[in-house]
């Protein structure tokens, strides 16, 4: 019971931040059709910008700033490098945001150095808030959960209640019909890698402190966003959001579970003769935790190659 | 009485709720020059898309020379002897001309896995390519990418294509969207040349087409076939009237 | 005519190589021949057919690791294979892996396949630790090259042209390739899947060949670098890998048969050369690769073949406009090296600071052998204004450009996904 | 990154220059990876090396001649390592330096095997200062190859016994640890030091090695298990992450780990890390007044305290010089094998005890201390007010494990 409560509410907390960043990468590929490999680099750049702020002024300022400075850092990347290849196809596009991701990884590097940086909760949001089983609940977890919660309820309201939202949510669906009715598409566009920029960097400003802020971060997030993204359908934000959770608390539960294939082969008395074979038989569902997002992808793909809330492949 | 090259029996399409095409019976005699015709929204492309096995049936059946093909791949359909043209122009634009219809031509001769042999001593194959391109009028520009033709070059590639595999049937959709007239000329005598001896089914909008190039017409509604005939009964048909009430009538 | 005398130069260039260099730039000389084949390899599945695999690592390795096991079955004499015939066995095991991986990948197209090449080769990666018996653990797996007939393939030289004789052959039979019916059919599939399925192919079945046939390629690649260095580690199935050969690739262009060749070769040599010069380098090679993303979609090689034709066509105007963006292009180019030199020496955690703390000041620091002072306002305005008046001239080159001709298109759009 | 050392390679070019007929100058190539995601590993010891030899080179160098140290980035892959090994060779290295990836090493111990096998009397020497390994001193052990690193077994039994002896070892222990062999390594020493301490091992698991961004479903997993004492063999995030999400939780559990020291770990844990456990090769507090004489001459001529891997690096040099000091003959030709078989006599009094080679397997042979993060330290790191308190000093015969019997050494 306490196991299952414990890793709900961390897979919980871990899936919001995860949703965080893959929101602004879904709904880019809805529109534009563009797989935005840079998207994890902007989160770790907004890591990297709220620690610096942080250090200088306040974790508030920080926090505010820093998306701020990523989501201009998004717009002209999306003006000035993706718009300019934009007639060459998706394939160039993809492979554009592919080498700005590699050249972010590097100037990070020569910025703030090749470890990782001592960027931490604020004193005033490192206790407990409350304690649950004997175990603490860090209130900076509780956070993290309600940045992320006030940001997919300003999303939804944004999108769900606003004239921009509707033209938006019709530019995933029928770019060039929304264009044909005199909306401006290129600005559309630009807008929303703005603001996916903006979450992604508001991700890495309050995922940073809870998680660690180094050179690989971009990498490690970019797989697991892209799992999340195919995962919940490419395009769906609602798809987005369940798979994000998802996978959250598969990484949660999944290290609890030491169980391999030969324990279950013992069940119907084989368990020594797989445990000679070894391998991969012998391998306990937690140590392979982290490659169970990616089991997931493969299996979504083969059996509902649209994704869990995805409507076209 | 000839044997039917197409048949459809009791052929139904849903997407969800929406049942698309509502129970089609159709049989599109050998060597016949068949037009679909009907108006937007009726589901033509949607049963071109059902016979040509992109859409599999979610009733009824399809018999190509009294075989049954409903919901078979697209590639085995070909295999089987029917072949189709895309309304929207769909050839390899990056490609030359020869290169597209050497291909088509490819497949005629069951060269799918061609892996050991050289495209340039494949004498059977270049051998129809070239026929195929004399016979789309297009030996001209054979060195030319097909993305870089005109738009009526493109459109006679397109059925050059669909003429590649040697197919006896042959599904044309829409092959005069967005020509001028006197395009429209050259094409419909062009489609003539090309069906000789073949069966085809077309779907097409412009009625001076359908009238002047084919043998019977058959008009689909709302998923439902009400009508088919030869074009003098078609023209004077009381419910094609009716449903077309507002749209032109040639 | 002149593309055959270019190729024979360079493969009298190649062969003579160990007469003109130190047997350590042999060494740098034969990975390069390795990332030159993988490249080709890989370009067989990205540019020929249409299907960006971002994990192509994974086969490169397969060949690698089978190689290294038949190595050390040779070694140990359990069987007999003469030495130089040993990388095939890396292109059976990566076209046996390439089929398996390919039946799964190749259900899907576009993004979706990119993804899942990215997340077959991430579990092989995340996996491999736990399979030491195959991958040989943290420490890899090692061998030794056998004696045979009168070769000890103890020497660069005879690894060399082992290498070479591969590399070669690989890029000859891929030549081969495209010129067979499969191969002209292989270009179908980029254009129009769809069309190609309503010819009467199976496109399922020939994507899995294609992917086969790459990833057979790829082993051999993978094969030749296991028996060039006689060993083989797990880290050679990350994405480091994966991503190289893509930036190899589309830096010498997808669309030019050697143009992948041509990447690999620049930027090994690249990676080799500069990588002795700044701790930067991968940063550089980023650059670079973005640049030409942007400025010359179609890679390094096209750009070659568009200069050939124009001097060909005795275009003047043409290339007189590439040599007079030269030299903004050289302004730019030392302005940003200069900028991001002095900055990431100064920021260098490890050394500058130390210095700055010990002796209270900031010392000035080298780059092109010349001094800078970081708390020089010049050292900053230099730089910076090479740079923006490389960037003034080039508009005011490329604005005349713009007004004689009204743009043409270097290469169709591609189809809509 | 292929620098010249400022001190010792420009007087040894100096040397070169003028009196180069008469010795054979001693090359020492230094091949680890400056960049790439260990460089922040690999710096410090590299730091160690540097300082090292330019004490060599104070104390007369080599034959005569100053030793000269070129520097080659390994790029992180065995592959570049192999290539700057040629590299090296080509430019007369005799003697080779690396440390951090164990994978580097175990490219270059076999190139270098194999190249002396190919090569005689132009033999390559290798010295793995702080590849941790075990297979380096097992099945891939060579002659040519001297491991002046431990191991995870020599480093757990040290931990273990002094958590006992300190009290700090509990009941119950739960071993988390990376699933690749070192990590395997450590489980398998933690399971066997744990057990001849006599206390339990109540649960066990390996995760992917840098790819857990989120570590507290494991510590849900520890305190379902009631475990009251934690040993790890993690390094990198995968530390710094694991300790931050136990100080979260709350719990309260003894920690034990062997890569705490890490620069800029302190500092990313924060207050969490107070009181866990380090095992390492030295520690600054160790040796009185001859430790702290030799962190004050290593800042002063590096720039900073050797908080972190530096001693490691500095041990390996002078050890490697008391061999060569053992042989110097001005003006005499380099012998490889003549250095290497007097640094399998050689020893090296370090402040916190005595560095010998053991000849079976080429391990050295070491003291390793314990220490504890702590506010009382001496030495504060990373800019906080923590630091190191050494704890215990376990001698080179206590923490000495026995040779692996799959080490077969191939003696020339």
């Amino acid at each position: 019971m306490e196991f299952i409560v414990v890793s709900t509410l961390n897979g919980f907390v871990y899936g919001l931040l995860l949703f965080m960043v893959s929101a602004g990468l879904t709904l880019i590929f809805g529109m534009m059709g563009v797989v935005n490999f840079a998207h994890a680099s902007l989160y770790m750049l907004g890591a990297y910008l709220s620690f610096t702020i942080t250090r200088a002024t306040n974790f508030w300022v920080g926090l505010l700033i820093a998306p701020l400075i990523v989501a201009t850092v998004g717009i002209f990347i999306e003006r000035f490098m993706l718009r300019r290849v934009h007639g060459f196809g998706h394939s160039q596009q993809l492979l554009l945001t592919f080498g700005i991701a590699f050249v972010v990884e590097e100037v990070v590097k020569v910025f703030w150095g090749n470890f990782p940086i001592a960027y931490r909760p604020p004193g005033f949001l490192s206790g407990a808030a409350f304690t649950i089983f004997g175990t603490n609940f860090p209130s900076y977890r509780v956070f993290v959960a309600v940045v992320a919660i006030l940001l997919l309820g300003m999303l939804y309201l944004l999108l769900q209640k606003t004239r921009i939202g509707i033209i938006v949510r019709a530019s995933v669906q029928r770019p060039a019909m929304v264009s044909a009715l005199g909306h401006n598409v290129p600005l559309i566009f630009l807008g929303v890698f703005g603001v996916g920029a903006w979450m992604a960097g508001l991700a890495g400003a309050v995922g940073g402190a809870l998680l660690t802020t180094s050179p690989t971060m971009a990498a490690e997030m970019s797989v697991i966003a892209f799992v999340v993204v195919v995962v919940g359908g490419l395009g769906s934000l609602l798809g987005a959001f369940i798979s994000s959770l998802l996978i959250g608390l598969l990484t949660s539960f999944s290290v609890g579970f030491q169980v391999s294939l030969a324990d279950l082969a013992n069940v119907f008395g084989f368990g020594d003769a797989a445990r000679r074979i070894g391998g991969l038989l012998t391998l306990d569902v937690a140590s392979l935790s982290a490659s169970l997002p990616a089991l997931l992808m493969l299996i979504v793909l083969l059996t509902r190659p649209a994704g869990l809330m995805g409507d076209r492949n | 009485m000839t044997q039917a090259a197409i048949e459809l029996a009791g052929l139904k399409k849903r997407f969800g709720d929406n049942e698309i095409i509502r129970g089609v019976d159709l049989a599109v005699r050998e060597h016949e020059r068949h037009a679909l015709i009907g108006p937007n929204g009726a589901g033509k492309s949607t049963l071109f898309h059902l016979i040509s096995g992109l859409y599999t049936p979610s009733a009824g059946d399809i018999l190509l020379n009294g075989r049954s093909i409903g919901g078979l791949p697209p590639h085995l359909i070909t295999r089987r002897g029917l072949s189709r043209s895309f309304q929207i122009t769909t050839i390899f634009p990056r490609l030359s001309v020869q290169e597209n219809l050497r291909i088509a031509a490819m497949s005629k001769h069951g060269r799918r896995y061609a892996l050991f042999s050289l495209a340039r001593n494949a004498k059977e194959v270049n051998r129809d390519t070239d026929q195929l391109m004399e016979l789309v009028r297009l030996s001209h520009v054979r060195d030319k990418f097909a993305g870089d033709l005109t738009y009526s070059e493109q459109r006679a590639l397109e059925i050059g294509m669909a003429m590649g595999p040697g197919a006896d049937v042959i599904l044309l959709d829409e092959p005069m969207a967005g020509m001028s007239r006197e395009e429209t000329h050259y094409m419909i005598d062009l489609i003539r040349n090309v069906t000789v001896g073949k069966t085809l089914l077309v779907v097409e909008h412009d009625m001076e087409v359908v009238f002047s190039l084919c043998d019977r017409i058959s008009v689909l509604v709302y998923g439902e076939l009400i009508a088919t005939g030869r074009p003098d009964d078609i023209r004077s048909n009381a419910r094609v009237q009716e449903a077309y009430l507002g749209e032109v009538v040639a | 005519m002149l593309r055959l005398i270019t190729l024979a130069l360079v493969g009298a260039v190649l062969i003579a190589a160990p007469l003109f260099l130190e047997p350590h730039s042999i060494g740098v000389l034969t990975t390069a021949l390795i990332a030159a084949l993988f490249a080709m390899a890989f370009n067989l599945l990205s540019g020929r057919a249409g299907m960006l695999s971002f994990g192509h690592a994974a086969y490169f390795a397969i060949g690698g690791f089978a190689v290294i096991h038949t190595m050390q079955a040779v070694e140990s004499g359990a069987i007999w294979l003469p030495t130089p015939l040993v990388p095939l066995m890396g292109g059976v095991a990566g076209l046996i892996g390439g089929l398996g991986a390919g039946f799964f990948a190749t259900r899907r197209s576009g993004v979706y396949f990119s993804m899942v090449t990215l997340a077959l080769a991430e579990m092989l990666h995340a996996l491999a630790p736990n399979l030491g018996g195959f991958f040989g653990g943290e420490v890899g797996l090692t061998s030794m090259r056998m004696p045979w007939l009168a070769f000890d393939y103890g020497s660069e030289n005879q690894v060399y042209f082992t290498v070479l004789a591969w590399t070669v052959f690989g890029i000859a039979l891929l030549y081969a390739y495209n010129q067979t019916l499969f191969g002209r059919l292989t270009v179908g599939l980029r254009e129009s899947e769809r069309r190609i399925s309503f010819l009467g192919y199976n496109a399922h079945h020939t994507k899995i060949i294609v992917f086969g046939v790459s990833a057979m390629f790829s082993g051999i690649a993978g094969g030749l670098l296991a028996f060039a260095t006689e060993s083989m580690n797990y880290s050679m199935l990350g994405m480091g890998m994966s991503a190289s050969v893509v930036l190899h690739t589309f830096v010498g262009g997808s669309t030019v048969f050697l143009g992948p060749a041509l990447g690999a070769l620049i930027f090994a040599l690249f990676g080799s050369l500069v990588s002795d010069l700044t701790k930067n380098w991968l940063l550089y090679q980023g650059i670079l690769f973005v640049l030409i993303m942007m400025f010359m979609g179609d890679g390094l090689a096209m750009l070659w073949i568009r200069i050939v034709n124009e001097c060909r066509s005795r275009n003047w105007d043409a290339l007189r406009q590439r040599v007079l963006l030269l030299i903004p292009g050289l302004l730019i180019t030392v302005g940003a090296i200069t900028i991001l030199e002095v900055t990431s020496k100064i920021l260098d955690q490890q050394q500058y600071a130390t210095s700055v703390a010990r002796m209270n000041a900031w010392p000035p620091v080298s780059v092109f052998g010349v001094s800078w002072d970081p708390t020089s306002a010049l050292t900053w305005l230099l730089p910076l204004v090479a740079i923006l008046v490389g960037i003034g001239f080039v508009y005011l080159i490329l604005a005349r450009k713009m007004q004689q001709r009204t743009g043409t298109i270097i290469m169709s759009r591609e189809p809509a996904r | 990154m292929k620098k010249f050392l400022l001190t010792t390679a420009l007087t040894a070019m100096a040397a070169f220059g003028s009196s180069a007929a008469q010795a054979e100058q001693l090359k020492v190539a230094i091949i680890e990876s400056f960049s790439g995601p260990t460089a922040q590993t690999a710096i410090p010891f590299v730091e160690g090396m540097r300082y090292g030899f330019s004490k060599l080179n104070a104390q007369g160098g080599f034959n005569g001649e100053p030793i000269a140290v070129v520097e080659y980035d390994a790029l992180n892959q065995p592959a570049a390592a192999s290539e700057k090994l040629k590299s090296a060779i080509a430019e007369g290295a005799r003697i080779v330096f690396t440390s951090t990836n164990s994978a580097v090493a175990a490219q270059l111990s076999e190139d270098i095997r194999k190249y002396n096998l190919r090569n005689k009397g132009k033999e390559i020497l290798l010295m793995m200062a702080g590849s941790e390994a075990f297979e380096l001193v097992a099945e891939k052990c060579n002659f040519w190859a001297f491991k002046t690193a431990s191991n995870p077994f020599i480093r757990i039994k040290a931990l273990v016994a002094a958590m006992k002896d300190t009290g700090k070892l509990g009941s119950k222990v739960y071993s988390i640890n990376q699933n690749y062999s070192y990590g395997v390594d450590h489980e398998r020493a933690q399971a066997a030091s744990v057990a001849a301490a006599g206390s339990k091992i109540v649960g066990s698991t390996l995760h992917d090695v840098s790819k857990i961004q989120d570590f507290s479903p494991y510590i849900a997993s520890i305190k379902a298990s009631g475990a009251d004492t934690v040993l790890s063999g993690n390094w990198g995030n995968d530390i710094i992450l694991f300790m931050r999400a136990l100080g979260d939780s709350g719990i309260k559990v003894n920690v034990g780990n062997t890569s705490l020291d890490t620069t800029g770990a302190v500092s990313a844990m924060g207050e969490a890390a107070l009181g866990a456990l380090l095992v390492k090769l030295y520690n600054l507090e160790a040796g009185g007044e001859a430790g702290k004489a030799f962190a004050e001459d290593f800042k002063s001529a590096i720039g900073h305290y050797p908080y972190n891997e530096e001693p490691t690096g500095v041990f390996s040099t002078l050890l490697l010089g008391a061999a060569l000091k053992a042989v110097s003959k001005p003006n005499a030709k380099v012998d490889t094998l003549q250095i290497a078989l007097a640094l399998e006599d050689a020893s090296y009094e370090t402040p916190a005890g005595s560095w010998s080679i053991r000849k079976d397997d080429h391990q050295v042979i070491l003291p390793v201390t314990v220490s504890e993060i702590s506010k009382d330290a001496r030495y504060k790191v990373d800019g906080t007010d923590m630091g190191f308190k050494l704890l215990k000093i376990v001698s080179p015969e206590d923490s000495a494990v026995p040779a692996d019997p799959k080490c077969k050494m191939q003696r020339p």
